[in-house]
């Protein structure tokens, strides 16, 4: 019957291996505005992006469940400048909440690619992390920031309504500082996701360029 | 006749519309349904699957992840299955725990139901209210389990904790609270006009097929057929609380919205009977060491009433300590694939997701 | 037994009427053992003339050491509340059951499901291939031979980090056939 | 040589205002709402942030030729009806081609834009776009009757079809054609309902129905230009209600940059109490269907349109 197989200790070799494969993809290739550079207009831009954050919307797991509550009246992220966008073109703010399946991946990655640059992503969830208590689960990934860049990590199960808004409120700080929003960094490591994806998504009918 | 075009339109994975994440394919001819195929798997997580793997005691935690919007049912099937299955005694004050729980945990997906149904119909106040009011039950559960959400609180046995102090108190609070307040959500959308126009007539189950289709819960009410599980088959307290099943004419969304308005007024109602009888004593029936801990061989077949109707668990053991099979029949599995299918076609594309959210279709009921 | 008399009534029908082996579990549960060529027989015969018209679930499990697969079906009578579990056991190879949903439509979820989960065939099944899964290429993932910790350390990236959390299970599994550590013992529930 | 610079510089201010009154409506919309449903909301200039956000994307996708002009189209419309429309009585500033307008033509101007949205977002290939589309045009049919009939009865009983000289009328009378013709004010309202496109005549966007409708494929700035677009025609719509019946603005006896002044001041508090109509009937109504919402206008509104069309005649001196 099912043997659970054991990873053990990893060599160090394996963990400079794991090092260099999870290190954050997106440092400075999609950097246009870092804070030492950042000129006066990108100045204003940034602050224009960092209060208006539209969500889009797309409970991908379980943690949707606080969103409404995030929405609604008690903790209320409209006074962040966040609200829903029905669609992905409108959008700039993903919030994968939680794990992703195989079968909702592809989607996302869709919509992803759909939304407009700056883009940014949210993750929520140990599951989003690293596979939390579905570690083992066939039909979900583990480390999503192999398959998409992810700017900010919200941890906990699920994250209640406070550490979602500190989450955006990292995020807006990120924008201001112009650490934020990989849609750039993605498409020149376009390869490297798309491996990984490919990996993923067995019968793959994407586009072939990602120029949409 | 001219027949108008036929085009397919995708409602979902990515839709403002959905609950949750599910995808309907609808063919539509100019703005009525014609075909209608719900896909769903987006939210599988094989958790039947991991939990083969898991001992009797960690289920738990994977269990109550099974329907997001209202977990509480869950652990307390599954729990119950275990009891039934080992012959374990429950103590009295858990029983009157339990019930009070798993009111509690109705009520806050009412409330949840409230934002879904008049937010589908663009009446967003409503929702913006009763989301909001929804926080002081998720208070509740924070103190008494430390969750807001996911609580696993019902063991096999009992309950993990005794009430805290002044619990009782403040849900006697919340509940006055809640009451004064469900009159404003009422006004405001079953005395409203439109509400009134677009949910009259629209999603209708046929009484005399609607058991045979394995209609169950609220759905069912909604067609006048009076079936409960908490009636039919008794557990925890509820053959010692009085409370009324209410039932309504037609089948549409509206008898299905009638039938909740008035169940969460029972359900209130439920839980201040409780909290007035609740019996002292101990809590718990203690389990031996959970690693060690196995269960007779056996299966048991196990039925609680949800919000969205009975939630059933078969599980299965070998005597292990782990179970060999637990699958979960969840309301949704039927009315989100089945009956939806039979229902949608000859409605507008307006009411699409109107008809979704009045059937609390929960997709990661569906797939697990 | 007198208490159990509508149970058994129903049960002394069955009986009567096919070849099957029963036990009435409690109040309000029947369970029957039958063989799988009866088994929509039977569930015509308990919709149509027993009234127990609703199909409340299906459900599937996996006997490998038996090489066997054993389904449940269980219908309710919205009458008497009555629950009648009709077990019925098939061979894990080339696994085939009758298709029922004709008898009842909300089997063909169940269907789909199981053709999906357990590699069952249903002859006559009108449904699109995939329910859950989406371009599976591996054994059904329900059946208990397919490890799905594997299947997931092979296709999935995993962080670095999780390996004291495997190691803590090994040792939760090692512990479980064990004596517990002295330090452990006071905090022993048995 | 002096007229004429006055008019650019009076066009460009007609047109700044005309945006900033529309986006801090916008805002003020978003915040009164907020605070009925027990919320803090977004502060009253979130509007302006989200433009600034949506002209600051990098990528924008557009589908095709006539996705790439249907916002254009629709700014092009709301700045020509903006130049015939009159914002102040007899003001020298806000004059623009208001003498040279009438009612019929800015009618048709006013559907131009929505006609490129309906173009572009046809091209874009979305069916939400395309059923957004065929919505919205079944509910113009909807409210245009009512609206119609109401500005017919306006044209019958006064003689004319310039906005100008209605104004003129009101102020010559000292009385509102709120008072001189009440069913015309009534109907033009209720149309005026659709026209907002707010609750429950927000069927084109429906976001739990069609994700957003026409706009589902616009983003970034295609979709700031829309918003702009819809701010100003906002703005136009109140102040053409504002002139037709309430009497206009403008009209005080002070000299120049107070009097100016003091128009805007009126003006501002007359189109401000004006949408908050809408606004409040979207709070607490749900969204109609299509085909009842054209149930809706041709019921009450259309009897007030004919009532106000025979109050018109009655008024004339045609009948009775």
């Amino acid at each position: 019957m099912s043997e659970i197989k054991s990873i053990g200790i990893p060599t160090p070799e394996e963990i400079k291996q794991a090092q260099i494969d999870f290190a954050p993809r997106c440092t400075s290739a999609g950097r246009v505005n870092d804070k030492e550079t950042q000129g006066m207009v990108e100045h204003i831009l940034n602050f224009a992006r960092k209060h208006s954050l539209f969500v889009v919307a797309y409970g991908t797991g379980c943690g949707a469940i606080e969103i409404p509550a995030t929405m609604t009246s008690r903790y209320d992220a409209e006074r962040f400048g966040i609200r829903g966008a029905a669609t992905p073109r409108q959008a700039d703010v993903m919030l994968i909440t939680g794990y992703l399946s195989t079968k909702t991946l592809k989607r996302v990655i869709r919509v992803y690619e759909q939304m407009q640059d700056p883009k940014y992503v949210i993750a929520f969830g140990s599951c989003a992390i690293n596979g939390g208590m579905y570690f083992d689960s066939y039909n979900t990934i583990n480390a999503l920031d192999r398959y998409l860049p992810v700017d900010v990590y919200i941890s906990g199960c699920m994250p209640r309504p406070e550490s979602v808004i500190k989450g955006f409120v990292k995020l807006q700080e990120l924008i201001k500082n112009g650490n934020a929003g990989n849609g750039e960094a993605y498409r020149s490591d376009l390869d490297w996701y798309r491996k990984n994806q490919q990996k993923v998504i067995k019968n793959w009918d994407f586009p072939d360029n990602y120029n949409w | 006749m001219i027949r108008e075009k036929e085009t397919t339109l995708y409602i979902g994975p990515q839709h403002p519309g959905i609950t949750g994440n599910m995808m309907i394919k609808l063919k539509v001819a100019g703005d009525t349904v014609v075909k209608a195929e719900t896909h769903v798997g987006y939210l599988h997580r094989a958790f039947e699957k991991l939990i083969e793997n898991r001992n009797w005691l960690q289920s738990f935690t994977l269990l109550c992840r099974f329907c997001v919007p209202e977990p509480d049912p869950m652990e307390l099937t599954f729990a119950r299955a275990v009891e039934e299955l080992e012959g374990r005694k429950v103590p009295e004050r858990a029983k009157y725990i339990r019930t009070i729980v798993s009111e509690l945990a109705r009520i806050q997906s009412f409330l949840l139901w409230y934002g879904g149904q008049s937010g589908s119909s663009g009446l967003y106040t409503v929702g913006q209210w009763s989301v909001g009011d929804r926080n002081y039950i998720l208070d509740l559960f924070e103190d008494l389990t430390g969750a807001r959400i996911y609580h696993m609180y019902m063991w096999p046995g009992g309950v993990r904790r005794d009430l805290p102090k002044g619990w009782i108190d403040k849900a006697y609070r919340t509940m006055d609270y809640l009451e004064g307040r469900l009159e404003t959500y009422n006004q405001l959308l079953f005395d409203n006009a439109i509400f009134q126009k677009r949910a009259q007539g629209v999603g209708i189950i046929p009484k005399d097929k609607a058991i045979e289709w394995g209609v169950v819960g609220a759905p069912l009410r909604g067609t006048g057929i009076k079936h409960d599980v908490r009636i039919d088959e008794p557990y925890e307290a509820y053959d010692k609380i009085d409370f009324v099943v209410p039932t309504f004419e037609g089948g549409d969304v509206w008898a299905r919205a009638m039938v909740r308005r008035e169940e969460i007024k029972q359900s209130i109602h439920i839980v201040r009977q409780a909290l007035d009888h609740l019996p002292g004593g101990s809590y718990y029936n203690r389990i031996p060491n959970p690693m060690k801990w196995t269960v007779p061989a056996g299966e048991a077949w196990v039925k609680t009433e949800s919000v969205r109707g009975e939630v059933g668990f078969y599980v299965a053991s070998d005597g292990s300590n782990k179970p060999r099979r637990v699958h979960l029949k969840g309301a949704a599995y039927t009315h989100g694939v089945s009956v939806l299918e039979k229902i949608l076609p000859g409605e507008n594309i307006a009411d699409v997701s109107f008809i979704l959210n009045s059937l609390g279709v929960c997709p990661p009921e569906i797939e697990r | 037994m007198s208490k159990l008399k509508k149970e058994n009534k129903v049960l002394d029908k069955l009986k009567s009427v096919f070849n099957l082996s029963g036990e009435v579990k409690r109040k309000q549960r029947i369970a029957v053992k039958s063989d799988s060529k009866h088994v929509s027989s039977i569930l015509l015969f308990l919709k149509n003339q027993q009234g127990f018209i609703h199909l409340n679930h299906i459900s599937c499990v996996d006997w490998i050491e038996e090489n066997e697969f054993e389904l449940v079906y269980i219908v309710w009578n919205p009458k008497t509340k009555l629950t009648v579990l009709v077990h019925t056991r098939i061979a894990r190879e080339n696994p085939v059951m009758e298709n029922i949903d004709t008898i009842w439509d909300q089997a063909n979820t169940y269907e789909r499901e199981f053709r999906e989960m357990f590699g069952i065939e249903f002859p006559g099944l009108v449904a699109p291939k995939e329910f859950i899964l989406e371009d599976w290429d591996d054994i059904p993932p329900m059946r208990k031979d397919f490890n799905s910790q594997a299947y997931a350390l092979e296709n999935f990236a995993t962080r670095p980090g999780r390996e004291d959390a495997q190691d803590v299970r090994e040792v939760i599994q090692k512990r479980s056939g064990e004596e517990l550590p002295d330090f452990a013992k006071k905090y022993s529930r048995d | 040589m002096e007229g004429i610079f006055i008019k650019i510089l009076g066009a460009f201010l007609t047109a700044i205002l005309a945006f900033v009154v529309g986006m801090l409506y916008g805002g003020l919309r978003r915040k009164v709402i907020a605070r009925a449903q027990n919320r803090v909301g977004p502060p009253i200039h979130q509007n302006f942030l989200d433009l600034m956000k949506l002209q600051a994307k990098r990528t924008n996708i557009a589908h095709g030729f006539m996705g790439h002009m249907a916002p254009v189209w629709i700014i092009i419309a709301a700045m020509t009806v903006l130049m015939f429309i009159p914002i102040l009585h007899g003001n020298l500033w806000f004059e623009n081609l208001t003498m040279k307008g009438d009612l019929i033509f800015l009618l048709y101007m006013m559907v131009f834009g929505s006609l490129g949205m309906a173009l572009g977002a046809g091209q874009s290939g979305n069916p939400n776009s395309a059923m957004g589309v065929s919505r919205g045009l079944a509910q113009l049919v909807g409210f245009e009757i009512p609206f119609f009939l109401a500005l017919i009865a306006l044209m019958i009983q006064f003689n004319t079809t310039s906005i100008a000289v209605l104004m003129d009328h009101q102020e010559a009378t000292g009385r509102w054609i709120i008072v001189d013709n009440p069913f015309a004010f009534i109907a033009a309202l209720l149309a005026s309902l659709g026209m907002f496109r707010y609750a429950p005549f927000d069927i084109v966007g429906a976001p739990a129905e069609l994700a957003s409708g026409p706009r589902s494929e616009f983003g970034g700035k295609y979709l700031g230009t829309m918003m702009t677009g819809g701010a100003v025609f906002a703005f136009i719509k109140l102040v053409m209600y504002v002139d037709l019946f309430l009497g206009g603005a403008g009209n005080n006896n002070l000299e120049g940059l107070a009097g100016t002044a003091l128009g805007l001041v009126e003006l501002l508090v007359k189109t401000f109490l004006l949408y908050m109509i809408p606004v409040f009937i979207g709070l607490v109504t749900p969204r109609f269907r299509t085909e009842q919402a054209i149930q809706f206008f041709w019921k009450w509104p259309t009897f007030f349109g004919i009532l106000a069309i025979v109050w018109a005649l009655y008024k004339n001196g045609t009948i009775g």
